[in-house]
Protein backbone atom coordinates (compact mmCIF):
# COMPACT_ATOMS: atom_id res chain seq x y z
CA UNK A 1 0.00 0.00 0.00
CA UNK A 2 1.37 3.69 -1.02
CA UNK A 3 1.02 6.33 1.85
CA UNK A 4 0.29 9.13 -0.54
CA UNK A 5 -2.84 6.97 -1.82
CA UNK A 6 -3.72 5.66 2.08
CA UNK A 7 -3.61 9.13 3.01
CA UNK A 8 -5.16 10.74 0.19
CA UNK A 9 -8.24 8.15 0.70
CA UNK A 10 -7.95 9.27 3.81
CA UNK A 11 -8.76 12.33 3.89
CA UNK A 12 -11.46 12.04 0.68
CA UNK A 13 -13.60 9.70 3.44
CA UNK A 14 -13.36 12.54 6.16
CA UNK A 15 -14.50 15.49 4.03
CA UNK A 16 -15.74 17.84 6.95
CA UNK A 17 -13.02 17.52 9.60
CA UNK A 18 -11.27 21.06 10.45
CA UNK A 19 -7.97 18.82 10.38
CA UNK A 20 -5.71 16.09 9.57
CA UNK A 21 -3.00 14.51 11.75
CA UNK A 22 -0.65 11.91 10.26
CA UNK A 23 2.35 10.11 11.46
CA UNK A 24 4.59 8.10 9.27
CA UNK A 25 7.32 5.66 11.03
CA UNK A 26 9.24 3.80 8.70
CA UNK A 27 12.82 1.59 9.27
CA UNK A 28 15.94 4.10 9.92
CA UNK A 29 19.20 3.51 8.52
CA UNK A 30 22.58 4.13 9.86
CA UNK A 31 23.71 2.15 12.82
CA UNK A 32 24.51 -0.57 10.38
CA UNK A 33 21.40 -1.88 10.29
CA UNK A 34 20.30 -3.96 7.51
CA UNK A 35 16.83 -4.64 8.17
CA UNK A 36 13.88 -4.81 10.81
CA UNK A 37 11.48 -7.49 11.39
CA UNK A 38 7.80 -7.06 12.89
CA UNK A 39 6.25 -9.82 14.10
CA UNK A 40 2.76 -9.81 15.91
CA UNK A 41 0.13 -12.46 17.97
CA UNK A 42 -2.64 -12.30 14.98
CA UNK A 43 -5.99 -13.13 17.53
CA UNK A 44 -4.85 -9.78 19.84
CA UNK A 45 -3.45 -7.36 17.34
CA UNK A 46 -5.90 -6.74 14.74
CA UNK A 47 -9.13 -6.81 17.87
CA UNK A 48 -6.43 -4.71 19.93
CA UNK A 49 -6.25 -1.81 17.21
CA UNK A 50 -9.51 -1.97 16.45
CA UNK A 51 -10.64 -1.22 20.63
CA UNK A 52 -7.56 1.34 20.81
CA UNK A 53 -8.85 3.35 17.55
CA UNK A 54 -12.56 2.83 19.01
CA UNK A 55 -11.26 4.48 22.44
CA UNK A 56 -8.92 7.30 20.26
CA UNK A 57 -11.98 8.13 18.31
CA UNK A 58 -14.23 8.27 21.59
CA UNK A 59 -11.49 10.40 23.49
CA UNK A 60 -10.86 13.43 20.94
CA UNK A 61 -14.22 13.37 18.80
CA UNK A 62 -12.81 12.22 15.78
CA UNK A 63 -14.29 12.09 12.06
CA UNK A 64 -12.18 9.16 11.58
CA UNK A 65 -9.27 7.31 12.36
CA UNK A 66 -6.44 5.37 10.46
CA UNK A 67 -4.05 2.70 12.06
CA UNK A 68 -2.01 0.71 10.04
CA UNK A 69 1.03 -1.16 11.26
CA UNK A 70 2.63 -3.96 8.92
CA UNK A 71 4.61 -6.98 9.70
CA UNK A 72 7.17 -8.95 8.20
CA UNK A 73 10.94 -7.99 7.20
CA UNK A 74 11.02 -4.47 6.24
CA UNK A 75 14.51 -2.25 4.83
CA UNK A 76 15.76 0.67 5.73
CA UNK A 77 13.32 4.02 4.68
CA UNK A 78 10.52 1.45 4.45
CA UNK A 79 7.25 1.97 6.24
CA UNK A 80 6.55 0.21 9.57
CA UNK A 81 3.75 2.43 10.60
CA UNK A 82 1.12 4.64 9.56
CA UNK A 83 -1.69 6.26 11.79
CA UNK A 84 -4.10 9.37 11.01
CA UNK A 85 -6.68 11.34 12.66
CA UNK A 86 -9.12 13.37 11.14
CA UNK A 87 -10.98 15.61 13.70
CA UNK A 88 -12.47 19.54 14.38
CA UNK A 89 -9.53 20.95 15.91
CA UNK A 90 -5.67 20.40 15.19
CA UNK A 91 -5.23 19.54 19.06
CA UNK A 92 -7.52 16.68 19.11
CA UNK A 93 -6.13 15.03 15.40
CA UNK A 94 -2.58 15.82 16.84
CA UNK A 95 -3.38 14.62 20.52
CA UNK A 96 -5.10 11.23 19.16
CA UNK A 97 -2.54 10.44 16.92
CA UNK A 98 0.22 10.56 19.78
CA UNK A 99 -1.66 8.58 21.85
CA UNK A 100 -2.17 5.58 19.06
CA UNK A 101 1.24 5.59 18.49
CA UNK A 102 2.13 5.27 21.90
CA UNK A 103 -0.20 2.16 21.89
CA UNK A 104 1.38 0.74 19.04
CA UNK A 105 4.49 1.27 20.83
CA UNK A 106 3.51 -0.50 23.86
CA UNK A 107 0.72 -1.74 24.69
CA UNK A 108 0.07 -3.76 21.09
CA UNK A 109 1.45 -7.18 20.32
CA UNK A 110 4.10 -6.17 18.18
CA UNK A 111 7.76 -7.42 18.71
CA UNK A 112 10.71 -5.73 16.24
CA UNK A 113 14.13 -7.11 15.86
CA UNK A 114 17.01 -5.47 13.67
CA UNK A 115 19.55 -7.26 11.32
CA UNK A 116 22.79 -5.67 11.95
CA UNK A 117 26.32 -7.25 10.78
CA UNK A 118 26.36 -9.86 13.44
CA UNK A 119 22.94 -11.24 13.16
CA UNK A 120 19.63 -10.24 14.72
CA UNK A 121 18.99 -8.25 17.39
CA UNK A 122 15.78 -8.32 19.45
CA UNK A 123 14.71 -5.21 20.02
CA UNK A 124 13.78 -4.42 23.61
CA UNK A 125 11.01 -1.96 25.00
CA UNK A 126 12.35 1.49 26.41
CA UNK A 127 11.31 3.19 29.74
CA UNK A 128 10.55 6.20 27.85
CA UNK A 129 8.08 4.57 25.85
CA UNK A 130 6.57 3.40 28.87
CA UNK A 131 6.26 6.79 30.26
CA UNK A 132 4.84 8.17 26.62
CA UNK A 133 2.04 5.46 27.05
CA UNK A 134 1.72 6.90 30.62
CA UNK A 135 0.12 10.18 29.59
CA UNK A 136 -2.80 8.63 28.33
CA UNK A 137 -4.01 6.93 31.50
CA UNK B 1 -5.64 -32.54 19.31
CA UNK B 2 -3.64 -31.30 21.87
CA UNK B 3 -2.73 -27.71 23.47
CA UNK B 4 -0.82 -25.97 20.90
CA UNK B 5 2.16 -23.22 22.61
CA UNK B 6 3.51 -20.32 21.10
CA UNK B 7 6.54 -18.82 21.55
CA UNK B 8 6.38 -15.16 20.52
CA UNK B 9 8.98 -12.52 20.10
CA UNK B 10 12.28 -12.96 21.70
CA UNK B 11 10.76 -15.89 23.70
CA UNK B 12 11.53 -17.73 20.41
CA UNK B 13 15.38 -17.30 20.82
CA UNK B 14 15.15 -18.96 24.07
CA UNK B 15 12.45 -21.84 23.38
CA UNK B 16 14.54 -22.32 19.90
CA UNK B 17 11.41 -23.32 18.24
CA UNK B 18 8.35 -21.23 17.82
CA UNK B 19 5.57 -24.08 18.56
CA UNK B 20 5.64 -26.85 20.87
CA UNK B 21 2.30 -29.07 20.74
CA UNK B 22 1.81 -30.68 23.96
CA UNK B 23 -1.20 -32.86 25.87
CA UNK B 24 -4.03 -31.33 27.48
CA UNK B 25 -5.24 -30.27 29.91
CA UNK B 26 -2.41 -27.73 30.88
CA UNK B 27 -1.98 -25.86 33.94
CA UNK B 28 0.47 -23.50 35.09
CA UNK B 29 2.65 -25.55 36.72
CA UNK B 30 2.13 -27.86 34.01
CA UNK B 31 3.84 -25.11 31.04
CA UNK B 32 6.42 -23.54 33.48
CA UNK B 33 7.59 -27.62 32.99
CA UNK B 34 7.43 -28.45 29.45
CA UNK B 35 8.79 -24.84 28.30
CA UNK B 36 12.54 -25.08 29.27
CA UNK B 37 13.93 -23.70 32.40
CA UNK B 38 15.04 -20.31 29.96
CA UNK B 39 11.46 -19.30 28.91
CA UNK B 40 10.05 -20.72 32.53
CA UNK B 41 12.17 -18.03 34.34
CA UNK B 42 10.99 -15.48 32.25
CA UNK B 43 7.16 -16.81 32.56
CA UNK B 44 7.61 -16.14 36.22
CA UNK B 45 8.65 -12.10 35.43
CA UNK B 46 5.28 -9.83 35.73
CA UNK B 47 6.13 -8.43 32.45
CA UNK B 48 5.36 -11.57 30.34
CA UNK B 49 2.09 -12.28 29.48
CA UNK B 50 -0.08 -15.22 29.07
CA UNK B 51 -3.08 -15.55 26.41
CA UNK B 52 -5.47 -18.89 25.77
CA UNK B 53 -7.88 -18.88 23.62
CA UNK B 54 -6.76 -15.66 22.09
CA UNK B 55 -7.50 -13.76 25.59
CA UNK B 56 -4.65 -12.58 27.53
CA UNK B 57 -5.01 -13.73 31.40
CA UNK B 58 -5.73 -11.40 34.08
CA UNK B 59 -4.19 -13.73 36.24
CA UNK B 60 -1.59 -16.35 34.06
CA UNK B 61 -1.14 -18.99 37.20
CA UNK B 62 -4.79 -19.53 36.89
CA UNK B 63 -4.37 -21.44 33.00
CA UNK B 64 -5.93 -24.00 32.40
CA UNK B 65 -5.98 -24.85 28.75
CA UNK B 66 -7.74 -27.83 26.94
CA UNK B 67 -6.72 -29.88 23.46
CA UNK B 68 -7.53 -28.14 20.86
CA UNK B 69 -6.34 -24.29 23.24
CA UNK B 70 -3.66 -22.05 21.96
CA UNK B 71 -1.40 -21.19 24.41
CA UNK B 72 0.68 -17.86 23.73
CA UNK B 73 3.54 -16.76 25.27
CA UNK B 74 3.96 -12.99 25.00
CA UNK B 75 7.17 -11.15 26.50
CA UNK B 76 7.39 -7.23 26.49
CA UNK B 77 6.15 -5.67 23.24
CA UNK B 78 8.31 -2.81 20.90
CA UNK B 79 6.00 -2.29 18.16
CA UNK B 80 5.79 1.54 16.30
CA UNK C 1 -1.94 20.10 -6.10
CA UNK C 2 -3.45 16.87 -4.36
CA UNK C 3 -2.50 16.35 -0.69
CA UNK C 4 -2.00 12.57 -1.01
CA UNK C 5 0.98 13.21 -3.57
CA UNK C 6 2.31 16.08 -2.05
CA UNK C 7 2.91 14.13 1.08
CA UNK C 8 4.20 10.84 -0.87
CA UNK C 9 6.34 13.22 -2.59
CA UNK C 10 7.63 14.60 0.76
CA UNK C 11 8.17 10.88 2.08
CA UNK C 12 9.95 9.54 -1.47
CA UNK C 13 12.29 12.95 -1.00
CA UNK C 14 13.15 11.61 2.71
CA UNK C 15 13.74 8.06 2.71
CA UNK C 16 15.90 7.95 5.61
CA UNK C 17 14.30 10.26 8.24
CA UNK C 18 13.15 7.61 10.80
CA UNK C 19 9.09 9.62 10.96
CA UNK C 20 6.92 12.18 9.13
CA UNK C 21 4.34 13.74 10.84
CA UNK C 22 1.85 16.01 8.93
CA UNK C 23 -1.01 18.31 9.42
CA UNK C 24 -3.56 19.01 6.78
CA UNK C 25 -6.06 22.25 7.79
CA UNK C 26 -9.06 22.43 5.76
CA UNK C 27 -12.31 24.54 5.19
CA UNK C 28 -14.57 23.64 7.89
CA UNK C 29 -18.22 23.23 6.91
CA UNK C 30 -21.16 23.80 9.45
CA UNK C 31 -21.94 27.20 11.49
CA UNK C 32 -23.35 28.55 8.30
CA UNK C 33 -19.76 28.92 6.36
CA UNK C 34 -20.37 28.92 2.59
CA UNK C 35 -16.77 29.85 1.32
CA UNK C 36 -13.15 30.86 3.32
CA UNK C 37 -10.91 33.69 1.73
CA UNK C 38 -7.42 33.49 2.49
CA UNK C 39 -5.37 36.63 1.60
CA UNK C 40 -1.80 37.57 1.81
CA UNK C 41 0.96 40.18 1.78
CA UNK C 42 3.21 38.47 -1.25
CA UNK C 43 5.88 40.46 -0.33
CA UNK C 44 6.43 39.22 3.42
CA UNK C 45 4.93 36.08 3.48
CA UNK C 46 7.79 34.09 1.17
CA UNK C 47 10.46 35.12 2.69
CA UNK C 48 8.77 34.27 6.59
CA UNK C 49 7.87 31.40 5.53
CA UNK C 50 11.22 30.15 4.04
CA UNK C 51 12.90 31.72 7.67
CA UNK C 52 10.28 29.88 9.69
CA UNK C 53 10.73 26.45 7.79
CA UNK C 54 14.90 27.42 8.41
CA UNK C 55 14.20 27.99 12.14
CA UNK C 56 12.19 24.72 12.31
CA UNK C 57 14.68 22.68 10.96
CA UNK C 58 17.68 23.89 12.75
CA UNK C 59 15.29 23.79 15.75
CA UNK C 60 14.05 20.27 15.42
CA UNK C 61 16.81 18.43 13.34
CA UNK C 62 15.14 17.77 10.65
CA UNK C 63 15.56 15.77 7.28
CA UNK C 64 13.12 17.87 5.63
CA UNK C 65 10.11 20.21 6.09
CA UNK C 66 6.92 21.08 3.66
CA UNK C 67 5.25 23.89 4.47
CA UNK C 68 2.16 25.08 1.57
CA UNK C 69 -0.58 27.66 2.08
CA UNK C 70 -3.00 28.34 -0.42
CA UNK C 71 -4.28 31.86 -1.15
CA UNK C 72 -7.66 32.81 -2.67
CA UNK C 73 -11.25 31.51 -2.34
CA UNK C 74 -12.08 28.23 -0.90
CA UNK C 75 -15.17 26.20 -0.34
CA UNK C 76 -15.88 23.60 2.38
CA UNK C 77 -13.90 20.91 2.47
CA UNK C 78 -10.67 22.11 0.36
CA UNK C 79 -7.17 22.20 2.13
CA UNK C 80 -5.95 25.35 3.57
CA UNK C 81 -2.42 24.14 4.39
CA UNK C 82 -0.04 21.17 4.65
CA UNK C 83 2.25 20.83 6.88
CA UNK C 84 5.00 17.78 7.34
CA UNK C 85 8.16 17.25 9.13
CA UNK C 86 10.73 14.70 8.63
CA UNK C 87 13.03 14.03 11.47
CA UNK C 88 14.70 10.98 13.19
CA UNK C 89 11.93 11.02 15.60
CA UNK C 90 8.68 11.15 16.75
CA UNK C 91 8.42 13.66 19.16
CA UNK C 92 11.09 15.56 16.55
CA UNK C 93 8.61 15.56 13.89
CA UNK C 94 5.12 16.40 15.81
CA UNK C 95 6.51 19.61 17.29
CA UNK C 96 7.89 20.70 14.32
CA UNK C 97 4.76 20.26 12.28
CA UNK C 98 3.30 22.41 15.28
CA UNK C 99 5.51 25.33 15.34
CA UNK C 100 5.39 25.58 12.14
CA UNK C 101 0.80 25.54 12.03
CA UNK C 102 1.18 28.29 15.29
CA UNK C 103 3.37 30.36 13.65
CA UNK C 104 1.59 30.04 10.22
CA UNK C 105 -1.55 30.99 12.62
CA UNK C 106 -0.90 33.76 13.93
CA UNK C 107 2.82 34.96 12.58
CA UNK C 108 2.58 34.66 9.00
CA UNK C 109 0.98 37.55 6.83
CA UNK C 110 -2.39 35.51 6.01
CA UNK C 111 -6.02 36.99 6.34
CA UNK C 112 -9.21 34.89 6.81
CA UNK C 113 -12.53 35.67 6.27
CA UNK C 114 -15.55 33.78 5.03
CA UNK C 115 -18.89 33.58 3.96
CA UNK C 116 -22.09 33.19 5.26
CA UNK C 117 -25.38 33.82 4.25
CA UNK C 118 -25.53 37.47 5.34
CA UNK C 119 -21.87 38.32 3.37
CA UNK C 120 -18.27 37.96 4.35
CA UNK C 121 -16.78 38.47 7.38
CA UNK C 122 -13.07 38.63 8.77
CA UNK C 123 -11.46 36.07 11.45
CA UNK C 124 -10.27 37.88 14.21
CA UNK C 125 -6.97 36.12 15.79
CA UNK C 126 -8.15 34.12 18.65
CA UNK C 127 -5.92 34.82 22.20
CA UNK C 128 -5.57 31.11 22.52
CA UNK C 129 -3.49 31.27 18.71
CA UNK C 130 -1.16 33.76 20.55
CA UNK C 131 -0.88 31.96 23.44
CA UNK C 132 0.30 28.33 21.19
CA UNK C 133 2.34 30.60 19.51
CA UNK C 134 4.25 32.18 22.65
CA UNK C 135 4.86 28.14 23.60
CA UNK C 136 7.91 28.62 20.97
CA UNK C 137 9.99 31.74 22.19
CA UNK D 1 5.65 57.56 -9.60
CA UNK D 2 4.23 57.88 -6.19
CA UNK D 3 3.89 55.62 -2.96
CA UNK D 4 1.71 52.90 -3.17
CA UNK D 5 -0.31 52.22 0.05
CA UNK D 6 -1.60 48.56 0.35
CA UNK D 7 -4.61 48.23 2.99
CA UNK D 8 -4.31 44.41 3.76
CA UNK D 9 -6.98 42.55 5.45
CA UNK D 10 -9.67 43.74 6.75
CA UNK D 11 -8.23 47.42 6.25
CA UNK D 12 -9.70 47.18 3.18
CA UNK D 13 -13.16 47.60 4.31
CA UNK D 14 -11.82 50.28 6.63
CA UNK D 15 -10.30 51.81 3.83
CA UNK D 16 -13.26 51.13 0.93
CA UNK D 17 -10.02 50.58 -1.10
CA UNK D 18 -6.96 47.89 -1.18
CA UNK D 19 -4.96 50.37 -2.29
CA UNK D 20 -4.26 54.30 -2.95
CA UNK D 21 -1.04 55.87 -4.51
CA UNK D 22 0.18 59.36 -3.15
CA UNK D 23 3.03 61.53 -3.96
CA UNK D 24 6.02 61.13 -1.82
CA UNK D 25 7.55 61.90 0.38
CA UNK D 26 5.44 59.91 2.88
CA UNK D 27 6.04 59.92 6.49
CA UNK D 28 4.53 59.06 9.83
CA UNK D 29 1.90 61.66 9.83
CA UNK D 30 1.32 61.82 6.37
CA UNK D 31 0.31 58.66 6.52
CA UNK D 32 -2.20 59.42 9.10
CA UNK D 33 -3.59 61.88 7.45
CA UNK D 34 -4.52 60.51 3.71
CA UNK D 35 -5.52 57.04 5.16
CA UNK D 36 -8.55 58.48 6.61
CA UNK D 37 -9.40 58.28 10.29
CA UNK D 38 -10.56 55.41 10.58
CA UNK D 39 -7.80 53.08 9.39
CA UNK D 40 -5.91 55.97 11.20
CA UNK D 41 -7.08 54.93 14.39
CA UNK D 42 -6.19 51.44 13.39
CA UNK D 43 -2.41 52.06 12.38
CA UNK D 44 -1.85 54.16 15.86
CA UNK D 45 -2.68 50.44 17.93
CA UNK D 46 -0.12 48.74 18.84
CA UNK D 47 -1.60 45.44 17.08
CA UNK D 48 -1.11 46.76 13.81
CA UNK D 49 1.85 46.75 11.58
CA UNK D 50 3.36 49.06 8.38
CA UNK D 51 5.90 47.69 6.03
CA UNK D 52 8.30 49.70 3.67
CA UNK D 53 9.71 48.43 0.25
CA UNK D 54 8.98 44.68 1.59
CA UNK D 55 10.46 45.01 5.34
CA UNK D 56 7.86 45.09 8.34
CA UNK D 57 8.91 48.39 10.25
CA UNK D 58 10.37 47.84 14.02
CA UNK D 59 9.44 51.39 14.33
CA UNK D 60 6.47 52.32 12.44
CA UNK D 61 6.53 55.99 13.29
CA UNK D 62 9.94 56.08 11.60
CA UNK D 63 8.21 55.61 8.52
CA UNK D 64 9.66 57.61 5.30
CA UNK D 65 8.89 56.59 2.25
CA UNK D 66 9.40 57.79 -1.18
CA UNK D 67 7.93 57.52 -4.67
CA UNK D 68 8.13 54.25 -5.99
CA UNK D 69 8.01 52.62 -3.02
CA UNK D 70 5.27 49.91 -1.91
CA UNK D 71 3.97 50.89 2.13
CA UNK D 72 1.98 47.98 3.51
CA UNK D 73 -0.76 48.30 6.60
CA UNK D 74 -0.62 44.92 8.09
CA UNK D 75 -3.82 44.21 10.64
CA UNK D 76 -3.41 41.60 12.89
CA UNK D 77 -3.19 38.50 11.04
CA UNK D 78 -5.16 34.80 11.08
CA UNK D 79 -3.84 31.88 8.94
CA UNK D 80 -3.98 28.66 9.32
Amino acid sequence: MSVGEALAAFDAANPDAGGTASFLGKVRGGDGVKALELSHYEPLTLTGMEALAEQAAARFGLAGLLAWHRVGVMTPGEAIVLVAAAAPHRRAAFDAVDMVMDHLKSAAWFWKRERREDGWHWIEPRAQDRADLARWK
Amino acid sequence: MSVRILFLGPLQDLAGKQAAEVAGPLDWNGLLAVVGNEVAEQLRQERVNVACKGRVLAEKTALLAEDGDEVALLPPVSGG
